[in-house]
C-alpha cells in the first residue's frame, strides 16, 4: 500500500509544483464549470439547454408547441427507461455538444443522431401508448405494434412535432429567448476592462 | 416501467377476446366485422356514393358520356361499350356484373371476358384459386365463376385471417416481382402498405401463350423489363403482343389499365416513403385509440386526416395544391387525347383511299405508341396528383408520336390524292360517337338487362346456399 | 478553451462600428464591405468559377458548343454568336465586355446593342440613371456607357444605404407592377427576399415605341396580361412585337430572356413561400453570428445550408430529387428542340421551291409561338426545377405547336413538289453550325479583340479616374 503511495507522491523538490498544478487544474475546470453553466445541465429546465444560443431555435420551436406544457427537453431527449441510463445519456450527449460548441463545429442544420432518434421515438410511445397501442391486435399477435411503434418514427407524419420543420440555427431567430444568466461575473469584466485601459 | 407495459400487453391478450374465429380463406367480410368493428364500420362506408372531386370522387359518372372522345380512341374494344368512373371496393361485384364490357352471357360459357376479370374483385377470389388452382381459374369465361365470386373487396385481400398482418393474396403480383428477380418477403411493413394495393391497382394483361397454361387467360403484370411506360411498351412490342385492333385505324392497340403503383412510385411521396395507406387509408381516433380507415377513398373527401398529419397547410390550399397540378397535367392530356382521335380519323381516311399496309406500317405503330401513353397517364387514376412530373413527361413524348404520325399522314393523304385536312368527326355526346363507330347500343343494353334479371339472380341464390353451409365459429 | 468560451459569449453581444459612411449611389463594392466585411467576403467568392452541376453551375461553359442545335434556332440574332453559361454576379461587366454579342465597337456610336443592356449588370446603374434620366439611360448604343459601368452586380442593386433594407433599384420592376396595378411598397420582407431578384431575372424587351421615350430601347417587363407562357404571348402578339426575324424560316421571333421569376412562382416552393434568398442566399453564421450568404449560386454547391434547413433528408437524395426533375423535364425540351429546328429548316426548304407569304403565314406564328414555349422552358434556368410540372406543360404545349408547323409543312411541301422528309442539317458542332446559318466568325472574333484591346481599356481608365474623385468618408 505504501510502496504505491510512495510511488505516487512525487520527489519532495516536484511537490509544490505538482500541488499548484493541480490546484490549477481543479480551479480551471472548476471555472469551465461555472462559465458553461454545465450545473444547469444536469436539470431538466429547458432554459439549461438554450445556455448555449445554438439551442435556441429549437427551444423557440418547441416553446410555441402544445408540447410546451406536457414534455420539456428531457422528456423526449433523455432515456427515461432508468435513473442511470438517464444521467449516463446526458453527460455523454452533454459532452459532445459542449465540446463541438467550444470547437465550433457546430454544423448550420443540427441534426439529431441516430442514437437520439431512439430515445425520443421511445418517449413519444411512453407518452401516447395508449393511443397507438391496439389491444385487440396485440391480443392476436404480440408482434403487430412494431410497426407503430418502432419500424416508423413519430414524426415522419406529426412532421410539425414539436420544433416545426424549419431547422437552422437562425429559424426563429426573432423568438424571445429567457435571458440565461450572464456568464462573465463582474469581477473578471473588471479586471478585463482594466487591463484594456 | 418496461416491465409494466409487458404486464399491461399480457392484461390485454386476456381481455380482448376475438369474437369469431376466422377461418382460412372466409371470403366474408362481415364474419371479419365481428372481431374488428371499428375497421368493419369505416369499410361500409365505401358504399358512399356521392363525393365528386374535380376529376375524380365515388360518385357514378358516365365517362363516356362525360368525354365522347374515349368512344373513339376505343373504337373495336369493350371499353367503347361502358366506362364509368370507379368507387369504393363494396361495389366492386355490382359494378363488374352492371357494365356492358361483360356483356350479357345467358349462361357459363358465354359472354365477351374470360374468367380472369374477376381476379381483382372479391376475396372468393383466393378461395377459389386454392379450391381449383390458378391456371384453372384463369381458364373459361367469366360467367362461369359468378356464382361463386360474391363477396366485394375485404379483408381477406389484404388480411392474414390469423394475424391481421398485411398479406398478398393473389399470385400475379408475386410471380411479376419472381420475374423481377425480387422477393415480396423483404419487403418492410411499410412497403406492405402500399403492395397490398399493387395486387390490383396495377397494369395488366392476360397472357394466352404462357408455357404450361395455354388456354388460360394467365393474369400477367408486364414489369420484366421495368415499370415506366418505355419498359412495358418495349415488353409488349417485343411480345407483339396487342389487346386489340382499333376499329377506324387497324393499328393493334394497347390498352393501359390503371398502373396506379407503377406511377405512384415514380413520384416524391414514394421517394419520401409515403405509402398508398398514408393517404387514402390515414389514421383516425376512436376513444382515444387509433385505428386505421377501412374507408378508401380520394383523400380529398378527408383532407384533414390524411393530408394535414403531413402538411400544415389549410384545406382550401391543399385542395388547390391537387387540381393545380391535376389541371396543368389533364390540359395536355386533353390535347393529345384530341390528336390521337385526329390520328385514328386520318388513318381511316387513308385506308378508304387504299393506302398500303407497307404505307400504313410506322403509322399505325406510332399511334399504338401514342394511345398506349395516352392511356398510361390516362388510366393511372391518381397519377397526375401521385406523380406529375413523371406523368407530363409521359404526355409529352406521347404528343411527339401522336404528330409524327399525322406527319406522315399528312404525306400519305396527299399522296392520295386528299387535300387539305381531314375533317374532325361530330362527336360531341356519346350516342354520335358510338354511333360513329358503329356500336349496337340498345342490342348491348337488352342483353345486359337480360342477364341482369335472370343469370345474376341465379348466381346470387346459389351462392348463398354455399355460404350458408359455412359456418361461424364463435369463441365461447 | 476557457477563453474560447468567453470569447464567444463575447461576440455574440459585440456591436459593430460602421466603419464607413456610404453615401447614395455609392457603386463601389469594396466600399460597402468595409462595414460588412462578413457579407462582402462571402460576396468575393462570386468569383470561383469551377463548379459544374449536371445542368448548371458557375464553370465557364460554350453552350453553342455544348448543344449546336441552339446555333440554328437563333440564326440571324445575337445569340447564336456567342452564348454562354451564366456565372456569379461579379463577372457581369467582364462577361457583357467579352460576349460576341455586344461586338467590337470602336467608339460610343458604334456596336450591335442598345445602352439598355447595361440596366442589370452593376451598381452603377442607378447612379447613371439618377445622373442622366431613365428614358436618357436607355438611349444610344451599349459602347456610349462603357467608362461609367464597371461595378459587377452589388450592394446598391439589392441595398439602401442608409438602412441596408432591401430596395428596388430598377425602374422596369416598378413600371411592370404598376401596369399590373400592384405596389411594390406592399411587399411582404419575405417578397422582397425574391422581388430584389425580379429586378433582373425576368422575361423582358426592349419597347422602341413607347409614348414619350421614342428612340430609346426602353426596358420593359411584358406582364400586363399575366406571366404565364400563353399571357406573355399574348402580349407581344397583340403589339406585333418580334425581337427578330429568323434567317432561315423568316420567322417573327421572340427571344425569351430568363423568366426566372416568373416560372418560380408557379412552383410549390413559391407557393409555400419559400423566397429566392432562401435557397440561393441561406443563412450561415460565423463566430455565433448569423449573416446571409452572398455568394449567390447553385445551391447544388450548398445543400447542406440551404436545402436541408427544410428538408431532412441526404445530401445525395437531395441532389438526385433536383436531377430527377430536371432530366424529365429537359428530355422533352431537347425533343422540342430538335423539332423546332426542323421546322425552320423545313419552312426554309419550303421558301426556296416558292413559297407565298400567304401559305407560310399560319406555319411562321406556329414557329414563333413553338420556339417562345422552348426559350421559356430553357432560359429560366432553375425552372425544370422551380417549377417542374408548369414547365412540363409549357413544353408539352410546344410540341404540339412545333408539330402543327410541321404537319402544314409536309402538306405544303409535297404541293411545292417535295418528296419525302426534308434532311436534317449536318449540325454536330458550334463551328458547322454557324458556317451552316452563314456567320462571319473570324471577322466577330478580329472586332472583339480589336475593341479588348482597345476601346475597353480606355473605359476602365476613365473609370478609374472617376472613381478616384469618389471620396471615401470613414467614421472616426
Ligand atoms: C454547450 C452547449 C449546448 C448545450 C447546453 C446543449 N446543447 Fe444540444 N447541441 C449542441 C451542439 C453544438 C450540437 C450539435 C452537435 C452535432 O451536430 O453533433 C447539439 C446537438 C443537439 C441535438 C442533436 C444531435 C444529437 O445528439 O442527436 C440534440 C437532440 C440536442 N442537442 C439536445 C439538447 C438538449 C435536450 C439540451 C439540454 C438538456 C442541450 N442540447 C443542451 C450544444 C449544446
Ligand atoms: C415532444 C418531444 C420533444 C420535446 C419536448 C423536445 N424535442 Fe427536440 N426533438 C424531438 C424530435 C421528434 C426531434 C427530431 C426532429 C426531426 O428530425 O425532424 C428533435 C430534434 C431536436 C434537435 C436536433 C435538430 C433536428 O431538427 O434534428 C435538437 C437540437 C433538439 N431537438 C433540441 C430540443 C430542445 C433544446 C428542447 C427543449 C427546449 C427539445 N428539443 C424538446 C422531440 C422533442
Ligand atoms: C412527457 C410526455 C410526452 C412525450 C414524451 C410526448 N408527448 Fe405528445 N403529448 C403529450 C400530451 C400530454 C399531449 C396533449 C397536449 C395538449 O393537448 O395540450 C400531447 C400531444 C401530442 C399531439 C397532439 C398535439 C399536436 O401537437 O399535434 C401529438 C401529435 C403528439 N403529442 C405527438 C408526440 C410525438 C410525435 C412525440 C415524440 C416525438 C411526443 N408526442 C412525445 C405528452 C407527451
Ligand atoms: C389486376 C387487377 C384487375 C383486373 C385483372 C381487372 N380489374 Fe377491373 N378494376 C381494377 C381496379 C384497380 C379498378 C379501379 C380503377 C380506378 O378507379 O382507379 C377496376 C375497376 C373496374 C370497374 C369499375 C369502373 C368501370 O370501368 O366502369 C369495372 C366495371 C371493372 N373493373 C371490370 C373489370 C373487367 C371486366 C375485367 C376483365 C377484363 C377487369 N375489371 C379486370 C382491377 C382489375
Ligand atoms: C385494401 C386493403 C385492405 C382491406 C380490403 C382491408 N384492410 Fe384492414 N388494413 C389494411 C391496412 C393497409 C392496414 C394497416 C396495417 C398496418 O399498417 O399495420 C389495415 C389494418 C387493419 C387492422 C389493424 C388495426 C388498425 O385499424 O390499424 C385491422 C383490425 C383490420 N385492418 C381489419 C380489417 C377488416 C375487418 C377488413 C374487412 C372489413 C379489412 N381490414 C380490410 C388494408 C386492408
Ligand atoms: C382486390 C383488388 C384490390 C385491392 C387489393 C385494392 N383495390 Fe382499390 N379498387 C379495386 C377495384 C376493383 C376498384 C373499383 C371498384 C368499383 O368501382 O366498382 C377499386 C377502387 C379504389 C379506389 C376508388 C374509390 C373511389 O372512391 O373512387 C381507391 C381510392 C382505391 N381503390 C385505393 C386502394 C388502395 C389504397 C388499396 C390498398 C390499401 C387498394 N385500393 C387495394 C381493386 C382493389
Ligand atoms: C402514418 C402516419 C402516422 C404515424 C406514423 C403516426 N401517426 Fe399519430 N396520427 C396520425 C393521424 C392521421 C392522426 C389523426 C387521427 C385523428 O385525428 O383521428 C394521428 C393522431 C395522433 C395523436 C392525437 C393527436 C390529436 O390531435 O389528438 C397523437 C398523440 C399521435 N398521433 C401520436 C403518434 C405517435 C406517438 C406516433 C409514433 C408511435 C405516431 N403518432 C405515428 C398519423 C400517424
Ligand atoms: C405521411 C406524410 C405525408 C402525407 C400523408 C401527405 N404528404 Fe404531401 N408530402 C410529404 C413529403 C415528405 C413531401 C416531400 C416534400 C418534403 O420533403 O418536404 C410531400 C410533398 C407534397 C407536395 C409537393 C410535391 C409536388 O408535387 O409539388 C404537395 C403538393 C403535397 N405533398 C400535397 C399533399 C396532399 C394534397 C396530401 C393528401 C392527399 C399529402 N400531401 C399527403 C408527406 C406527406
Ligand atoms: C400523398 C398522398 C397519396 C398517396 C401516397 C397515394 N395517393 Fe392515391 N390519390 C391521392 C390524391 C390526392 C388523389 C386525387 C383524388 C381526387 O382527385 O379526388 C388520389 C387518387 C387516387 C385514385 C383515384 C381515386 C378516385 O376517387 O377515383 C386511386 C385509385 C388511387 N389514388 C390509388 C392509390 C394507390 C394504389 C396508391 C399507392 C400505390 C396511392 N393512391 C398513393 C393521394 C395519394
Ligand atoms: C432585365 C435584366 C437584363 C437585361 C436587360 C439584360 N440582361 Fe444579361 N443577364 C441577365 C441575367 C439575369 C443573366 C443571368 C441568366 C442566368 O444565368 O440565368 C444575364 C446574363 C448575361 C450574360 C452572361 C451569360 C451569357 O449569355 O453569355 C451576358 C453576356 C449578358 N447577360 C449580356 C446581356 C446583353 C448583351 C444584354 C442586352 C441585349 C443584356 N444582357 C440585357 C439580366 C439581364
Ligand atoms: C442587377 C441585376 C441582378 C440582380 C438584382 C440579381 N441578379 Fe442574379 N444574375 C444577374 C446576371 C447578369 C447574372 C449572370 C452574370 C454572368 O454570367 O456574368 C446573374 C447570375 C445569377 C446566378 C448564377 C450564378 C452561377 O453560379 O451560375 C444566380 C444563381 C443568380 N444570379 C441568382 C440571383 C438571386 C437569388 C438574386 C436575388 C437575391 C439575384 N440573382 C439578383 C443579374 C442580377
Ligand atoms: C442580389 C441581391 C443582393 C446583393 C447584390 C447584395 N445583397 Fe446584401 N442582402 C440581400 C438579401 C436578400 C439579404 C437578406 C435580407 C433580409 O432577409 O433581411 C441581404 C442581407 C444583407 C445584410 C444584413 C445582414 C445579413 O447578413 O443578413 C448585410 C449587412 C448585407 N446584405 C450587405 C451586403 C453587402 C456589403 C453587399 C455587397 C458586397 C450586398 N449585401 C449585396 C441581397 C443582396
Ligand atoms: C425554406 C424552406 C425550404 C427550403 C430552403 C427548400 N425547400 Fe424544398 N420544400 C419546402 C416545402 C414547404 C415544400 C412543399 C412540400 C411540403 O409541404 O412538404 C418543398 C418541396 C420540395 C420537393 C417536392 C416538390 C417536387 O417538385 O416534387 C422537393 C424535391 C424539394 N422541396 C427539394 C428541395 C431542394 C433540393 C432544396 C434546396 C435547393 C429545397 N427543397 C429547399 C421547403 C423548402
Ligand atoms: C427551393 C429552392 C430554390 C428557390 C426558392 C429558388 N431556387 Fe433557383 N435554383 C435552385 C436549384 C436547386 C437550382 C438548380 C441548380 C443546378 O442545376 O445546379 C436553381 C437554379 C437557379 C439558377 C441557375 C443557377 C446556375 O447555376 O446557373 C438561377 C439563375 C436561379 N436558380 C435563380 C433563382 C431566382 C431568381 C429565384 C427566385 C425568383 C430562385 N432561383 C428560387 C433552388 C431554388
Ligand atoms: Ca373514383
Ligand atoms: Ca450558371
Amino acid at each position: 500500500m505504501s510502496k504505491i503511495i510512495n510511488y505516487i507522491v512525487p520527489p519532495k523538490n516536484w511537490q509544490l509544483i505538482v500541488t499548484v498544478l493541480i490546484g490549477l487544474i481543479i480551479g480551471l475546470f472548476l471555472y469551465i464549470f461555472y462559465v458553461s453553466n454545465a450545473v444547469s445541465y444536469l436539470s431538466d429546465n429547458p432554459e439549461t439547454c438554450i445556455n448555449c444560443h445554438v439551442m435556441n431555435s429549437q427551444y423557440d420551436s418547441w416553446n410555441h408547441s402544445s408540447h410546451r406544457e406536457r414534455a420539456n427537453c428531457n422528456d423526449c431527449h433523455v432515456p427515461h427507461n432508468n435513473v442511470f441510463n438517464k444521467y449516463f445519456f446526458k453527460a455523454k450527449d452533454g459532452m459532445r455538444h459542449a465540446t463541438m460548441f467550444t470547437l465550433r463545429l457546430e454544423p448550420q442544420v443540427i441534426q439529431i443522431k441516430e442514437a437520439g432518434i431512439e430515445v425520443v421515438q421511445d418517449n413519444c410511445i411512453r407518452c401516447h401508448s395508449n393511443l397507438i397501442t391496439d389491444h385487440r391486435m396485440l391480443g392476436l399477435h404480440n408482434d403487430y405494434n412494431n410497426f407503430r411503434e418502432e419500424e416508423r418514427k413519430c414524426w415522419e407524419c406529426h412532421r410539425e412535432v414539436p420544433h416545426g420543420r424549419v431547422r437552422s440555427l437562425s429559424a426563429g431567430k426573432n423568438s424571445l429567448i429567457p435571458d440565461v444568466r450572464k456568464p462573465i461575473p463582474n469581477w473578471i469584466n473588471n479586471i478585463v476592462n482594466k487591463i484594456e485601459k | 416501467l418496461a416491465s409494466s407495459i409487458t404486464e399491461r400487453r399480457a392484461e390485454v391478450t386476456a381481455t380482448y377476446k376475438q369474437e369469431v374465429k376466422i377461418k382460412d380463406w372466409e371470403p366474408r367480410n362481415e364474419v371479419w366485422g365481428k372481431n374488428f368493428p371499428t375497421e368493419y364500420d369505416s369499410y361500409q362506408l365505401n358504399s358512399e356514393s356521392n363525393f365528386a372531386s374535380k376529376y375524380n370522387g365515388n360518385a357514378m359518372i358516365d365517362m363516356l358520356e362525360a368525354d365522347p372522345r374515349l368512344v373513339v380512341l376505343w373504337a373495336g374494344y369493350g371499353f367503347s361499350k361502358d366506362y364509368n368512373q370507379g368507387r369504393g371496393h363494396t361495389y366492386a361485384i355490382e359494378d363488374i356484373r352492371n357494365t356492358l364490357r361483360t356483356g350479357g352471357p345467358e349462361n357459363e360459357n358465354e359472354g365477351p371476358m374470360p374468367s380472369t376479370c374477376w381476379t381483382c374483385k372479391s376475396p372468393d377470389v383466393p378461395r377459389v384459386m386454392n379450391e381449383q388452382g390458378v391456371k384453372e381459374f384463369y381458364t373459361g369465361k367469366w360467367a362461369r365463376l359468378g356464382a361463386e365470386i360474391v363477396n366485394p373487396i375485404g379483408c381477406a385481400d389484404c388480411h392474414n385471417n390469423e394475424t391481421m398482418e398485411l398479406q398478398i393474396s393473389r399470385p400475379a403480383l408475386v410471380e411479376a416481382f419472381d420475374r423481377m428477380g425480387r422477393d415480396i418477403n423483404d419487403a418492410t411493413h411499410q412497403e406492405m402498405r402500399s403492395l397490398v394495393c399493387a395486387q390490383c391497382h396495377v397494369e395488366y394483361y392476360f397472357d394466352k401463350k404462357r408455357p404450361g397454361a395455354e388456354g388460360s387467360a394467365y393474369l400477367t403484370f408486364p414489369w420484366d423489363n421495368g415499370m415506366s411506360v418505355e419498359k412495358m411498351e418495349e415488353y409488349y412490342d417485343n411480345k407483339n403482343f396487342s389487346d386489340w385492333t382499333h376499329k377506324l385505324s387497324k393499328a393493334p392497340m394497347l390498352k393501359a389499365q390503371h398502373p396506379g403503383y407503377e406511377t405512384y412510385l415514380t413520384g416524391i411521396h414514394a421517394e419520401r416513403g409515403v405509402s398508398c395507406a398514408d393517404c387514402h387509408m390515414p389514421y383516425m381516433s376512436e376513444g382515444g385509440k387509433k385505428y386505421t380507415d377501412h374507408h378508401i377513398q380520394s383523400p380529398l373527401n378527408n383532407i384533414e386526416n390524411s393530408c394535414m398529419v403531413c402538411h400544415k397547410e389549410k384545406t382550401a390550399q391543399l385542395l388547390k395544391d391537387v387540381y393545380d397540378r391535376q389541371d396543368k397535367v389533364i390540359e395536355n392530356r386533353d390535347k393529345l387525347e384530341e390528336l390521337i382521335v385526329r390520328a385514328h380519323v386520318e388513318a381511316k381516311t387513308a385506308w378508304d383511299l387504299g393506302a398500303s399496309d407497307n404505307q400504313m406500317e410506322d403509322i399505325l405503330m406510332d399511334i399504338r405508341h401514342a394511345q398506349w401513353r395516352w392511356d398510361y397517364a390516362a388510366a393511372s387514376h391518381g397519377a397526375s396528383f401521385h406523380s406529375p412530373v413523371e406523368i407530363s413527361r409521359v404526355i409529352s413524348s406521347g404528343i411527339t408520336v401522336a404528330q409524327e404520325a399525322r406527319i406522315k399522314l399528312a404525306r400519305l393523304l396527299i399522296n392520295l390524292g386528299y387535300e387539305g385536312e381531314v375533317p374532325y368527326p361530330d362527336i360531341t355526346t356519346k350516342a354520335k360517337a358510338q354511333e360513329f363507330i358503329g356500336l349496337p347500343m340498345d342490342k348491348l343494353e337488352t342483353e345486359k338487362d337480360q342477364f341482369l334479371k335472370t343469370l345474376a339472380p341465379k348466381w346470387d341464390a346459389e351462392a348463398k346456399d354455399r355460404e350458408s353451409k359455412m359456418p361461424i365459429i364463435y369463441n365461447n
